[in-house]
């Protein structure tokens, strides 16, 4: 979807401010949403995909008003009312009214180291990649109104593959019930120049990590 | 700009209580039907609070910098490279390590939303997660840079990688002058989150007590 | 600059949804600030397109959150400030503290009459217009930081020219100092699915008004 | 969607006090500084609340229905002919009439802010001015059409006029059946706001009390 949350090459956000000596969780709450998050993606109703698509389906200006936790949590909300783990009378009561539902894992203090690493996205090859190292590919110019990893900032770009990164799950069949359906991804890098016009930073490469349907021949 | 603007802050204000109630209400639910341990939630907090940080991707850097063979081994294949030369027990999949020369700087963003090498720099900073960064960094790198009081010269190509896969990238920054016959730890104390972000440099000697 | 503003194509802001017997104005404070907008307008300070930007470089999330009017309120509190007329003290403070400045006119009740149709944006030719009605043209891939009315949705697309509208004041220009500098304007026809990708609804045509600097031939 | 996302009201239910103390503010310090009249002020908001409104686009529909040189003249140059044909004594420049036919719908939008053609539409309606609309009119104009519980056949082209310049578009929908020898007010009487932007048809016969 074409939403506030691809933001690449925006204007008007400000200037970057970094703060000094940042905590890792400003606020103790902030440290209960990410665990909680972490906690309830063991449930296997959803994917990492399907948990950023819930943050994308925030209305924008409550996205771009939102602190990147906040968001989180209301994305949580989205996915435990959209998957039947909590009903909507139960977030307004703030307490449990209705039977538990059937869970794939539950998360223990045990499981904790393990769960430092990330998971595995990669997945068998349906087929040889398609295109090699070296290629020039177009983004092709797809507008879908659901979740999506290709920028829009690179739709109809031309650009240079220049990695491999092995065979994927695809967000695009993810979020949208078609499964793992697994795709090669791979890092495509685009000129400045060819992104943003004549009047950019002639120093600047930019690339995206895109999976084969994401691309055409150029 | 007007006196009036900031009315971010303000309006921050008064959503992080009503997600404080919300973030309450939703723990008490879960665990009411059974979902969560709290205690295991407790466990995964101070997991991500003491156990991982830029504390680890600056060992990885530091060893890059003194073996190369494991260097070369990083920029091949960084995940397997960390285990097998036994940095870490353990590093998430598809790690990627990416080089800065007199040529070219590396900078990291995910624009769509904020992906990030959480086992090699624990969870990322606000401003790596805010839309000024997230705009800025594929239109204006510079500029970025800039805002973290970073000049390169015009003849250095600026190479951003916008995350939007599962691949984590990690900087692996030039090591500084003055560092020869540094041990592996002492280097790895030069070794800032930003450099391994791509918006700053690794300290130089004379900024880090003897 | 490429702001919340630039919002054709974008997703997730939801249905049209149209009030029955809407009123002009919803609450007496929108009348008033329209008309204040309009008032000070006559100053000469600044032009239609100032004001547009001043609403533009609101933060995004202020621009979204705001309802129309309250933008407008936002946008003139910038152009009163930024022109001089009002200083931030003053706004803080409810009331004049400071001289006035001389204005180039006021409006009186008399001249409400002449203020129902709009002013003129045309302006004498400087040079034959470039393209011929018929001409393929490309929309520049332009991504300047300050005001321009080239919608993002179409840079780097190519359309065909369906009329010239005359020689208009150029946006680019007034809002960067740079005068009125009239270009010619003409109406640019662009394919939807040229925009929008092969997925797309191949019955719609979209047309932009685009000045000349915005187009190159194709 | 959850109960929750109901947000922007909250928000804009308090942005409006907020909003008319800084009206009254600025107001205020206008007034005392000299720049503006309040009875100028009074006079503009009545003239804009009373004087123009979609009757005045609906009589120049009306006439084009009745009046083929009229209409030819109209989508020539509307601001000319709406002057020069006596409909009003005064049309802002730049008008465009565009014309509906059994091949083609038009839609007016404005993506960038909210151009309308004021002098012949009157202020423009929320809806207009919203971010659904201005975000999906270019890119899902049937979408847009349904909202409006509209449904044209797939053999009718739309097209869609992005008002980015200070052009103002006027539509000219097609002549209901079934209104042969109406008067021209009569007429106007079924020519809605929304068929002169192109989210809506004007009136039938059947929908009008005789």
């Amino acid at each position: 979807m074409n939403g506030v949350h691809d933001m690449g090459g925006m204007h008007g956000f400000g200037a970057v401010i970094e703060e000094k000596n940042e905590p890792v969780f400003h606020a103790p709450w902030e440290g209960r949403v990410f665990a909680l998050n972490r906690a309830m993606g063991l449930t296997g109703l959803w994917n990492l995909d399907m948990s950023r698509n819930a943050q994308e389906r925030l209305p924008p200006h409550v996205y771009l008003a939102s602190s990147y936790y906040e968001r989180w949590e209301r994305g949580l909300e989205k996915l435990l009312l959209e998957s039947g783990l909590v009903d909507a009378d139960e977030l307004a009561a703030g307490r449990a009214l209705h039977p538990a539902k059937p869970v794939a894992r539950k998360l223990a203090a045990a499981d904790v180291p393990g769960l430092l690493a990330r998971g595995s996205y990669a997945r068998p090859a349906p087929a040889p990649a398609r295109f090699a190292v070296g290629a020039r590919v177009r983004a092709k110019n797809i507008n879908p109104v659901t979740h999506t990893r290709l920028p829009r900032y690179v739709r109809g770009h031309v650009g240079v593959v220049e990695a491999i990164r092995g065979c994927h799950v695809f967000p695009d069949s993810t979020t949208t019930g078609k499964g793992d359906d697994p795709h090669w991804l791979y890092t495509v890098v685009f000129d400045g120049v060819d992104l943003w016009g004549p009047q950019s930073d002639p120093t600047v490469k930019v690339s995206v990590e895109a999976w084969e349907p994401y691309l055409q021949a150029a | 700009m007007s006196a009036h603007d900031h009315d971010h802050d303000h309006h921050h204000g008064s959503e992080l209580s009503d997600t404080q109630l919300r973030v309450r209400a939703l723990e008490t639910i879960l665990t009411q039907k059974g979902y969560i341990d709290p205690q295991a939630i407790d466990a995964l907090i101070e997991a991500f609070e003491t156990k991982v940080g830029p504390h680890r991707g600056a060992q990885v850097v530091a060893r890059a910098w003194v073996d190369p063979a494991f260097k070369a081994a990083l920029l091949e294949d960084a995940t397997a490279a960390i285990t097998s030369f036994g940095v870490f027990e353990r590093a998430s999949e598809h790690i990627i390590a990416v080089e800065n020369t007199p040529q070219r700087h590396n900078m990291v963003v995910c624009t769509l939303c904020s992906c990030y090498p959480w086992d090699m720099l624990g969870l990322p900073p606000v401003w790596y997660k805010s839309a000024p960064y997230r705009s800025r960094a594929v239109i204006d790198p510079r500029g970025v840079l800039a805002d973290f009081g970073l000049s390169l010269p015009d003849s250095v190509e600026i190479r951003v990688w916008d995350s939007t896969a599962e691949t984590r990238y990690l900087v692996v920054p030039m090591r500084p002058d003055g560092t020869q016959g540094w041990s592996e730890e002492r280097l790895a104390g030069l070794v800032t989150r930003n450099s391994m972000i791509g918006t700053g440099l690794p300290l130089r000697p004379d900024e880090v007590a003897a």
